[in-house]
């Protein structure tokens, strides 16, 4: 097969509310290569989490996609049917959410509710489905599976639900899994654990991941290319190596200056000044202008992304010149 | 060193809920009544001194959040007392309740700790005036004081929380905070519900506020990298006890224990150059259940160096060189020389 | 479980004993106890020795033991109006109550739970809205005017349906029941529909907002991203989830329903056990009401003992904590 | 003045509009109630302006005697039923109301009071108020009712006892649900005395989803005076409340004069249903898990 596994092109999703239109995702467009790890950062309503969810078409009622493309493999999934979406989630494109806690059912037994994945897709004998749902939670490192299909979460800790909702993603095979903050709920020893194994799975498998993260260390460790969005918008993307030692986006530069990291110990630390902006009232053209040391005049326009070989930006002042 | 402001002494805190009747008639019966006692903090002792920020690190059911309760006075301690300036931090016998107001806490949800029906004036006034610490007549300006202290123009006091961003919230709580004038500060998580760039502007606001009011304060977070950065001394606790305590650049370089080194191996390092993605190493195991620790030191089942001692006696916090205490029987550093 | 099971039984027990002082004092502190025990009408000579069995110059306390011995042994006095013993009278009229309760009951919950469950998980439709104000209505109205209503559309204006009675009732197991005839059901029709009107209300709302929440849950998205279908996510996460709810209201209305059987009873003049207990009351037969409530009592211990032990069954959960 | 929590929660209600409409239905009964003595043709209670001549007459009949129009026709004593409807509100109000208020102060106080207390109190009370709950409150008022005789300040009573633990479960249950709350333990913390934290946070944060009660519970208290005055234990025959008047068209349905029972049936109904449809609207704005 030639050409990306996914691309999404031009994305917007609106939530109406009752203080005015919230459009959560502006114009997004990237790509995910067969088998690669994306990483994708941002702050809490950058929009990185509902562009997953845009994705895969789950976004609630009011809520909708309003303009733009996604192709999984040429198919273009918005507009697509209800029932031919369904049949592709889990099944081309799974999820793993940020609260284990929260995601699975905790009055259906382990077993039952991966079952309830596999039967989604294939009719298969209640003994099969059983026997890959041991194996694929084998597979993620849960020892013992077979005898614990009968288990209800709340008898497993943290780490091993999420590794049940890793195994409940991996069931039908998906080409890519879009992972929300999987681990931002969880201990950093059992972060640690779960990144090694999503590392391993995602290469002994050929499964391509979207890694959504506010963790820049994190995606640091784990994405071969990165994606950076601040309010709905995309503003830096490029291989991750080339982005985190010279990135070019202002914005994307005071994230990573502002890690304690990169910061002599006791002294105060490189901050971006203000908060983000409301998603209700954007200011005009370029939305970090306003917290933006270099900005001027030419920041009340949209910057267009400038793209520079791999790497692509928007913004009228970038730190780094486009080199090719 | 001047003498500690705040000394914990073998402080023990235990959640343990009482059996029901028909539990215990049951057990009479034979019938099997399960151990539901947590031990949230065992036998912990530690001093701080004055103009220190003490930095306390752990996963979650460590106890690190209850330790820092107990200091601020919300739980009492089952065993032990903490003291502040050599007075116990809870006073009564029976029914203890807090009457020192030398010690002030800063909670982690900047979206939970503020009274939403209360002006921000009112919550930051309402403990002085309550105190006599100011009269009713000097609230407005020592409440604008404050919010200047912390960054927040005056006629923030007006408004209710609601209308404040979590940065904006928590820089409120600090002020809530200060404007009791306490000789300690508790700060449980005050960053971790945060998004980066501003936990970057707290974290320097905790800096600037050290400077300028010289505050000692105990801060507790799970993040190592904000620890790292802005404490001079660690504890580490692992299930209940504290496993190491030293200098933060001692131990970030030199961990004596190997939880320690485990810890400080899983976490993510930011990786720029290169092509070793491999900047973490997991814990092996898990995190046993805080209801039933394992015998002897807590941390036998997952430890490399574990042997038949480590099963059976539970190591003491001992001294070792440096001024580092460390509580295991093969520390990966010197003992004192 | 044992202790959870043991503590459920000795508050059962508690719970009985307080009733029955209770009840012992309401009867015996409102007037003059002996007229409570036998008829206004006997002569002094039938007074005094009536004072003596019951033994009323004995100390109170002494009495109240006494009175507790004679509940016991199943022995509730007598009568005034029908001069027979309460109990067989309350037992002969209460299988026709239990039955009107039960079908009123099942069918609000058969009918209310699927409506409510659809009006939660299209809460803006058409549909949902008509649903709902139903609902609103079936809470409202006072459960005697609809009757009224009711006897007015059906058994006066169209006379296609009996105002009152229990019509043809046929034998099982030694109970004659009105469900085992087509001129029974005609005849339990209207009062089970005036006793459901409620329920079903209740029902309706009480599955909406459960649904509505679910709905909204992380559950429910991430069986959405692994591909179960809405019919799939309804039948099997959400019905289980808000079954641990349904089953503690029906087994608490269950018993309300007994009670609101009186009014229901008397407007269709159904001879079950509310009817008796209205008629007592107006005659002030203290012995019956004596009767009625205790074994009221009784039956709502039964029954809150039978939720706790489905509520455990229900959530996994709760079975951790029952479990010691 | 910067927006309070009271102006907000304004500006979501008034979305709904079939809530803002019930609410303005639930102002105007109360106000019509309140000044029927002004408003109405004819003083309902006063037995000697009643004309037994133009007893159960239909809807827009106009009596040759007084001259009155009975725009929703006369009851079985020549009552005119609008101005019988209009005292009847008046009397189902009162009591509503008054039950409401009575039930809320005993309830709340005795909820916040053992979520303060805890310990072995706490237990005591609430498990007998969670007894009392499972126990059907038309029954209690029922037999209370029958106990203490007919009248208005007894019929309050029963209705009380009958609703009070509603209240007193769920002030214990949201106050113990914001005791857990950090601004409480910050309070506490601080330190400020235990009942000044429950006055003056704890209380004051507990009203919301007291309010959702007492809206249920008025409307509640409204259905069961009703309900008791239908089965004759509630007021006397010479006020009669909308209850009763329902109950004396009872017999009079049969025989195809519906007016009687069928009008204030739906005073009663607009009423209750409007007051339900406020509470729902408050319910749903107070869920936290509804928001996003």
């Amino acid at each position: 097969m030639s050409g990306p596994l996914l691309v999404v092109e031009g994305l917007t999703t609106e939530f109406p509310t009752r203080a005015g239109i919230v459009r959560a995702v502006r114009e997004v467009s990237f790509h995910v290569e067969a088998g690669e790890i994306l990483g994708l950062v941002g702050e809490s309503g950058s929009g990185k989490s509902v562009t997953g969810f845009s994705i895969l078409g789950l976004i609630d009622p009011p809520g909708r996609i309003t303009g733009g493309s996604v192709r999984l493999a040429g198919c273009e999934l918005v507009g697509l049917p209800a029932r031919d979406l369904r049949a592709m989630r889990g099944r081309e494109i799974a999820m793993v959410f940020q609260d284990p806690a929260a995601t699975l059912n905790p009055v259906l037994r382990i077993g039952d509710q991966m079952a309830l994945a596999i039967h989604a897709h294939e009719t298969v004998s209640a003994a099969a489905a059983r026997a890959r749902v041991a194996e694929v939670l084998t597979l993620v490192g849960i020892p013992d599976a077979a005898r614990r299909l009968d288990a209800y979460p709340h008898q497993f800790s943290g780490g091993m639900r999420q590794r049940v909702a890793i195994a409940t993603a991996l069931l039908n095979r998906p080409k890519l899994i879009i992972c929300d903050e999987p681990t931002t709920a969880l201990d950093v020893s059992v972060q640690a654990q779960i990144l090694t194994e999503m590392r391993a799975l995602a290469r002994d498998t050929g499964t391509a991941l979207i890694w959504i993260s506010h963790d820049l260390a994190t995606v640091s460790s784990l994405a071969s290319r990165i994606i950076v969005m601040y309010a709905g918008r995309v503003i830096e993307e490029g291989p991750i190596r080339q982005v985190l030692s010279a990135p070019g986006h202002p914005y994307a530069r005071g994230l990573l200056d502002s890690l304690p990291a990169k910061a002599v110990a006791g002294k105060d630390l490189m901050q971006i000044p203000g908060a983000p902006p409301s998603m209700l009232a954007l200011p005009p053209g370029c939305a970090f202008a306003p917290r933006c040391l270099r900005a001027d005049g030419a920041c009340d326009a949209e910057p267009a992304p400038t793209v520079a070989g791999d790497r692509r930006w928007r913004c009228h002042h970038p730190h780094a010149e486009p080199t090719s | 060193m001047s003498p500690a402001i705040v000394e914990v002494r073998n402080v023990s805190r235990r959640f343990a809920p009482t059996p029901s009747i028909g539990e215990r008639i049951a057990g009479l019966f034979g019938a099997y009544v399960e151990n539901r006692t947590v031990h949230a903090v065992d036998r912990v002792s530690l001093d701080i001194a004055p103009g220190e920020v003490l930095g306390l690190v752990g996963e979650s059911g460590c106890g690190k959040s209850t330790l820092g309760r107990v200091i601020a006075g919300i739980h009492p301690p089952s065993d032990g007392e903490a003291f502040i300036h050599g007075e116990p931090v809870m006073g009564g016998s029976r029914r203890r309740v807090k009457t020192t107001t030398r010690v002030q806490m800063i909670f982690q949800d900047p979206f939970g700790s503020l009274d939403p029906r209360f002006r921000i004036g009112a919550t930051i006034a309402e403990g002085p005036i309550a105190h006599g610490l100011i009269r009713r007549a000097e609230a407005r300006a020592e409440v604008a004081r404050w919010l200047s202290a912390v960054g927040l123009p005056a006629d923030a006091a007006d408004r209710f929380p609601h209308q404040f961003s979590g940065g904006q919230r928590q820089r409120i709580a600090i002020a809530r905070a200060l404007a009791m004038q306490p000789d300690i500060l508790v700060c449980d998580e005050p960053v971790a519900s945060l998004d980066v760039s501003i936990q970057a502007q707290i974290i320097n606001l905790f800096l600037k506020l050290r400077r300028e009011l010289n505050l000692t304060m105990l801060f507790i977070s799970h993040d190592l990298g904000v620890i790292r950065h802005i404490c001079d001394r660690v504890a580490i606790m692992y299930l209940g006890r504290i496993v190491e305590l030293g200098r933060t650049e001692d131990i970030y370089t030199r961990p004596a224990h190997h939880y320690t080194r485990a810890l400080l191996d899983s976490v993510p390092k930011l990786v720029t150059t290169g092509d070793d993605l491999v900047s973490f190493r997991p814990i092996s195991g898990e995190l046993p259940s805080p209801l039933a620790p394992p015998p002897g030191c807590h941390f036998h089942l997952r430890c490399p160096a574990a042997d038949a001692r480590c099963r059976s006696e539970a190591p003491d916090l001992r001294d070792l060189a440096d001024g580092r205490r460390a509580a295991c029987h093969h520390p990966l550093i010197d003992d004192r020389t | 479980m044992l202790g959870f099971i043991i503590q459920r039984l000795l508050q059962a027990v508690v719970v009985m004993m307080i009733i029955s002082v209770l009840v012992f004092c309401g009867v015996y502190a409102v007037g003059n106890p002996i007229d409570v025990l036998i008829s206004p009408d006997a002569t002094q000579q039938i007074r005094e020795e009536a004072i003596r069995t019951y033994g009323l110059d004995q100390p109170l306390w002494k009495q109240y033991l006494d009175f507790v011995g004679r509940l016991v042994q199943g022995d509730f006095g007598r009568s005034f109006v029908f001069g027979s013993p309460v109990l067989p009278l309350i037992l002969s009229r209460l299988p026709a109550t239990l039955e009107l309760t039960l079908v009123a009951v099942v069918g609000a919950t058969l009918v209310g739970v699927p409506l409510g469950m659809y009006a939660g998980y299209k809460p803006d439709s058409l549909a949902a809205r008509a649903i709902m104000g139903i609902s609103i209505l079936g809470f409202s109205v006072p459960t005697f005017w609809i009757g009224l209503v009711l006897i007015f559309i059906f058994a006066v204006q169209f006379g296609i349906l009996p105002a009152g009675s229990r019509g043809e009732t046929r034998e099982l197991f030694g109970i004659s029941w009105s469900v085992l005839t087509a001129n029974g059901w005609q005849h339990l029709f209207l009062p089970a529909l005036n006793l459901a009107l409620f329920k079903f209300a209740m029902m309706v709302r009480l599955a909406r907002a459960g649904t509505r929440e679910i709905m909204l849950t992380d559950t429910v998205k991430f069986a959405r991203a692994a591909g179960e279908s809405e019919a799939t996510i309804l039948r099997r996460h959400v019905l289980r989830l808000i079954a641990i709810p349904i089953v503690t209201v029906f087994g608490l209305e269950f018993g309300s329903t007994l009670a609101f059987a009186v009014v229901t009873e008397t407007i269709f003049s159904w001879p079950g056990v509310g009817k008796l207990i209205i008629d007592s009351i107006n005659t002030l037969d203290r012995p019956v009401m004596v009767a009625y409530l205790m074994l009221v009592a009784f039956f709502f211990i039964l029954v809150n003992l039978t939720i706790d032990i489905v509520y455990v069954a229900l959530d996994p959960r709760l079975r951790l904590r029952a479990a010691s | 003045m910067i927006a309070g929590p009271v102006a907000q929660f304004w500006s979501e209600f008034r979305v709904n509009r079939v809530a803002v409409v019930a609410l303005a239905i639930v102002a105007t009964i109360v106000v019509l109630s309140l000044v029927a003595p002004w408003i109405t043709p004819q003083n309902p209670y006063d037995m000697a302006g009643l004309r037994l001549a133009d007893a159960r007459r239909p809807p827009g009949f106009v009596s040759p005697r007084t001259g009155i129009t009975h725009w929703l026709g006369t009851d079985g004593q020549g009552r005119d039923v609008l101005s019988a409807i209009l005292y009847g509100l008046r009397v189902s109000i009162e009591i509503g109301l008054s039950a409401g208020i009575i039930a809320f102060s005993l309830g709340v106080t005795l909820g916040t009071f053992a979520a303060y207390l805890g310990g072995r109190i706490e237990a005591l009370i609430m498990r007998f108020i969670d007894l009392q709950l499972s126990f059907p409150a038309i029954l209690l008022a029922l037999v209370l009712a029958a106990v203490l005789g007919q009248g208005k300040w007894q019929l309050v009573a029963a209705l009380v006892t009958a609703q009070y633990a509603y209240f007193a479960r769920t002030a214990h249950g949201a106050a113990a649900t914001e005791r857990s709350k950090d601004y409480v333990e910050a309070a506490l913390s601080t330190p400020l005395k235990p009942h000044v934290v429950v006055l003056r946070h704890i209380l004051p944060n507990c009203m919301p989803p007291l309010i959702v009660v007492a809206t249920v519970q008025v409307a509640n208290s409204i259905a069961l005076e009703a309900t008791l005055s239908f089965l004759g234990l509630g007021l006397p025959v010479s006020e009669p409340s909308l209850g009763m008047l329902i109950a004396n068209g009872f017999q009079y349905l049969l025989s195809g004069r519906y007016w009687i029972s069928i009008y204030p049936g739906i005073a009663l109904i607009v009423l209750i249903a409007s007051i339900n449809l406020v509470g729902d609207q408050v319910r749903d704005q107070l869920n936290p898990r509804l928001r996003r």
